[in-house]
This record gives structure tokens, C-alpha cells and sequence, in this order.
């Protein structure tokens, strides 16, 4: 038994149509440590990584999945004759928004956009990349919106707090002020105290 | 009948301040209000000399650079003790900081190695929940609206200055008709530059009709419109898909 | 891109839904001889044949497909059967609500949850998990719910008397019996009884 878990791990990763949790795999082989399981996954990465693969495998949206690497990318386009589904600019901030403040009611992501959302919301609620994922005790219950498993799964997330570090986004942001003070000007420190924007979602997932 | 250009691809005047920020190079932390309200109010103006239905938060935003400028020019009120006097500036500043964050947030996420763009799962055959959208590549539109009037913008100055009367109505049927022409044009060639579509002696009328088409055209996603390094706007016609970037092992035909 | 062929030959019968064949990848990877890519696939066959592998290379109705050994075919049906999709809190206390009372009319369960169920029945529907099992005898002739043999396999009942005891259930058929009358015929004795729904009702873990 022992020796065919990793083989097992794999089919069963294979054949599952989302990505496939360690606690889903461990109920699925009964009597098997978890450890044992997590060491067989991690030897499994590793057969994946080797340089000589066309895929490889990776913990998203709280499972694990295997996905085609992205130099093949092109010639599986090509395959499916994929047409490339727009994503806009607003939508694409609205969703990140929504990642990094879940749960958020469509007023307070239009007071940091400063401009009408309806349209984009629905988009992306049409989209499975953002839910309704509760409501605001607030005069008119507003919705509030968090996002999809969908989400995680076509971002490569492994979950929320995957999303890219508030430290990683300041550097971000220096860099471009960086970029900007070639001119001159030194800012003054009045970075207003509202430093931790996007905070590392509040872990809603359900 | 007037016809109104509703457009769901703006974004807003926190993105217009933050591009023109961009553009002038100036330092978000200290921005110079007087250029930087002049600007906002010449785009503010394009827009609504084309009677695109500029919301009411571009003008709510107006009204705010303006009472920002004012402060600013009050010599220093009798406070004097009170070096910490708030700077009218800061809560703008605050606000388009936080708006940033999220810009810059949304630039990284589409960075990653999308499903369906850049990664894809197998697909199952027989099981359940059917097609998903994931099915679809994923491709952001790169060429911010901010940038398309400020193109624009240069287009109209170029014009003489006859006729600067700016309240101006464009009928439906005349922007429809652009959109084929346009079309047309795509049909035959993979793609045409932006400002070739304007001629330069066609009345001014003519030459918003064109933008308005372009802009339609944009919302319909029936173009894709992308800027190059060196700043030339080119349209394409979105249903031809050539994929986006040359290093495809592209089609043959 | 020579040394590339064999994993993007893996990637591509990876991602397609239906046996690739030679022809087809031939097609969709130019400029690249047949032979090169029949021996490519030739290694690919090879190493999938190695002992520690829980997946296969086979050429199947003309072209060549992924598939998992059969060894492990008694885990991959038990995560079938498991259902992969996580069932919602509301869709759980839907199929309960039908599983206790059935048959049951889209009305008489709103009426005990309070709360519009058309999304939920119709997802319930579609997981296979109800069923309409017959049209109730009243104006428009509403469809009634059942549970399905899925039902059963997916919460590991044997039958629905194998639902959570005996004792409960009667109380339940009653309030059942009672409710439907209230509504039905009599008009007003006992409007009671939503309040023992049972609870503990088929324990998904997901």
C-alpha cells in the first residue's frame, strides 16, 4: 500500500476535477498518516518538476492540481482555438479590490475607485470570479462581494493570503516613485497613516 | 437625436489624477495642483465636447481640485503657530494612494500564470458541471481610455481653430456609419493606426463621429486597440484572432 | 525547440478532451517531422511506464490519451461518488428539508425556510441529488422533490429509513402530515412544527 500512495495521489489528483485538498486525498485513503501523504505529495512535486515535463503540479485554491506549463501555452491556444476573453482595466481593479477588502459592498469599492461599478460587478459575478458572500447590516442590506474558488483557481492561488504581501506592494510602490522622483522633488514623509491598503484578506473563503 | 456615448470602460477621475501625475511626472505626495486641475479640466471638456456622458463624479472631482487650488492660494491664515496646519491636499493624496494600491494590486495579479491563459487543467469529458468560462483565455486591455482622449486630444489641436464652438450634437446613424467604415477599413487591412482614421480637414463634427466610433467600437469589443513603446495607437480587429504578442507559433495563412 | 517536443506533446494530449492523434499534433507543432514526434511519444509512452507512476499513455480510438492505472480505479470511484462539488449550507438544509419530507413542493419548502429555494432546488437538480418525483394534485400541478439513489451512495444511506432514528423521523412524518394539511385543507389548527428540523441531518464533511 504504502509504496503505491504516490502513484495513487497522482491519478487521483489527475482525474479530479478541481484542485484536490490534502484532507479530501486523506479521506479518500483510509488509514494512511497524513504525513505520509504530505511526504508522497512533495516527492510528487518533484517528479513534476523534472526539466523534461510538460506539466507540473501546484497547490491552488486549497487543493492541489496539475496544470500544463506556460511555455506550452501557444500550441494549446491553438488546439482549442481559444478566442481570449477580455478582461478590462476597471474590472481587473474591482476584482482586486474585492480580493484584498472581502467582504466589500459595491459603495465602499466605488469610494475607492471614485466611479460607478455596477456594470464591471456584474461582469464579474457573470464571470464566477467574484460572489455575493453576504450581507451588510447597514440600512438596504448591500450585498457584499468576495471572491470565488474560481478566483484562486484561475489566479494560481493557493488561497487569500497567497495574494502578493502588503511589503511586496510597498516596494512596488517605491519603485515607481523611484521611477518618478528622476525629476526631483523629494517627497516629505506625509505618508498619511492609512498605510496597510491592501491588507492581506480577512481569510474569507468559506 | 443626441447621442450619448455611455462607457463603462472609464475609470474614473482618480485614474485620470493618477495619470496625469504619471504623465507629468510630478510626485504624487506633492502635486501641483494649478497644472494639474489646468489638465483635468481641458480632458473634462474633450469629453463632454463629445457629449460622452462624463459622470457625475469627474465633475464632483473638478469642483474639488478647484476648492483645493483656492486653499492653496489663501495666504496663510492668521494660524501661523500651527505649522501642522492641514495640507487641503492630503485627503486627495489619501485617497489617490489607496486608489493606487489597488491599481498596482490589479497590475500584479494579472501578472501571474493564469489558468486558461498561461496554465490549463485537463478537461474532463463526462463529468458534470459542464463548460466554464475558464475556457476562455484571459487577456487584459492594455491601452488605458486615459490614454485614447489624450491621443485624441492632440488630433484636435492639431485642427484650425474655426470652429471651436464645442456644443456640437453627433446623431446615431452618423456614428453607426463610422462604425462600418472603420470596419471596412480593418476588413482589408490586420490593422490601421489611430490617427490615420482622422483626416485633417474634415470638419470638426466629423472627426468627434470618428472618435465616438472608435470608442463604441472599443466597448463592443469588436476592436482591440494597443499602444506601441513608442507611443503609435493602432486599432485591430478583435475577431481575427491573431494572439497579442509575436512570439505565438502563429497561424500560417 | 527540438528538446522540447516531448513535453509539449505531454502537455497538449494533457489538456485535450478527446485521444490526440498523431495527425493532430503533427498539425498543431509545425516544421517538426512525424518521425521526430512518433519518437517523442515513444519516449513519453516509456516514461510513463515507469513503476511509480499512477497514470498511463495509451493510444486509444485513434489517438493517443492520459488515463489512470486501473489499480487505482476503487479510490478514483470513491472520489466521484464523494461528489467533488462542495455542497452549500442552504443546498444542504434544502436536501434535508426534501429528504424528511418528501415528496415535497417547491412552495412547502420555502414556507419552512422562510426563503426563496429556486436556485438551490435547481443546483440540487442538477447534482443529481433530487429529483422530481411526481406533480402534486393542486392548482398549476407543482412539481414534488425526492431524493435520488445519488443521494443515498453520496451520504452512504443504505435507504432512506437509514436516515438519522427512527423515532425522530415519525415525529417529523407527523409534522409533515400536519403542516401539509394546515396548508392544503384545514385551514388553521396547528401552523407549528418548524421547529425539529432535524439537524444532524446527513453528516457532510466535503
Amino acid at each position: 500500500m504504502e509504496k503505491n500512495l504516490k502513484p495513487l495521489i497522482e491519478a487521483l489528483i489527475f482525474v479530479s476535477e478541481q484542485p484536490l485538498s490534502l484532507n479530501r486525498i486523506a479521506a479518500l485513503i483510509e488509514d494512511t498518516p497524513r504525513e505520509e501523504i504530505r511526504n508522497a505529495l512533495k516527492e510528487l512535486v518533484e517528479d513534476y518538476q523534472k526539466e523534461d515535463r510538460g506539466l507540473y503540479l501546484e497547490e491552488v485554491a486549497g487543493g492541489w492540481q496539475i496544470r500544463t506549463r506556460a511555455e506550452y501555452a501557444p500550441w494549446i491556444k491553438r488546439l482549442f482555438k481559444l478566442g481570449p476573453q477580455k478582461i478590462s482595466k476597471p474590472a481587473l481593479e474591482v476584482l482586486s479590490i474585492v480580493a484584498y477588502r472581502q467582504p466589500i459592498t459595491r459603495a465602499e469599492i466605488e469610494s475607492i475607485r471614485g466611479v460607478d461599478c455596477a456594470g464591471v460587478i456584474k461582469t464579474l459575478l457573470e464571470k464566477n470570479l467574484i460572489k455575493i458572500a453576504g450581507r451588510k447590516d447597514a440600512p438596504g442590506r448591500p450585498a457584499m462581494y468576495g471572491t470565488t474558488r474560481e478566483f484562486l483557481e484561475v489566479f494560481g492561488l493557493k488561497d487569500l493570503s497567497s495574494l502578493p504581501t502588503l511589503k511586496e506592494m510597498e516596494e512596488l510602490e517605491k519603485t515607481i516613485k523611484d521611477e518618478l522622483d528622476a525629476e526631483g522633488t523629494t517627497p516629505e514623509d506625509n505618508s498619511t497613516g492609512r498605510d496597510n491598503i491592501p491588507q492581506e484578506g480577512g481569510g474569507t473563503d468559506t | 437625436m443626441a447621442y450619448n456615448v455611455k462607457l463603462d470602460i472609464f475609470e474614473g477621475p482618480l485614474a485620470l489624477l493618477l495619470y496625469l501625475i504619471k504623465k507629468n511626472r510630478v510626485d504624487i505626495y506633492d502635486i501641483p495642483i494649478s497644472t494639474i486641475t489646468e489638465q483635468y479640466l481641458e480632458y473634462l471638456e474633450v469629453m463632454r465636447s463629445m457629449n460622452l456622458d462624463v459622470a457625475g463624479e469627474f465633475l464632483l472631482m473638478a469642483s474639488t481640485l478647484l476648492h483645493i487650488k483656492s486653499k492653496l492660494l489663501l495666504p496663510p491664515q492668521d494660524s501661523e503657530e500651527e505649522p501642522e496646519e492641514e495640507d487641503p491636499r492630503e485627503e486627495l493624496v489619501r485617497k489617490l494612494i489607496e486608489y493606487q494600491r489597488f491599481k498596482l494590486a490589479a497590475e500584479e495579479l494579472i501578472k501571474r500564470r493564469l489558468l486558461g491563459r498561461d496554465v490549463f487543467k485537463r478537461r474532463n469529458t463526462s463529468f458534470l458541471d459542464g463548460l466554464k468560462e475558464e475556457d476562455q483565455t484571459i487577456e487584459i486591455e492594455d491601452l488605458s481610455i486615459m490614454e485614447l482622449i489624450s491621443a485624441f486630444k492632440e488630433i484636435l489641436k492639431r485642427l484650425p481653430e474655426d470652429t471651436q464652438g464645442l456644443e456640437f450634437t453627433v446623431d446615431r446613424f452618423r456614428v453607426t456609419d463610422r462604425i462600418n467604415s472603420i470596419l471596412e477599413v480593418l476588413s482589408e487591412e490586420r490593422s490601421v493606426r489611430f490617427d490615420e482614421l482622422f483626416i485633417p480637414t474634415a470638419p470638426r463634427g466629423e472627426i468627434i463621429v470618428t472618435f465616438l466610433a472608435i470608442l463604441e467600437l472599443a466597448r463592443l469589443k469588436m476592436i482591440r486597440i494597443n499602444q506601441t513603446t513608442d507611443g503609435i495607437i493602432r486599432l485591430y480587429r478583435a475577431d481575427r484572432e491573431e494572439n497579442r504578442d509575436g512570439e505565438e507559433p502563429e497561424t500560417t495563412h
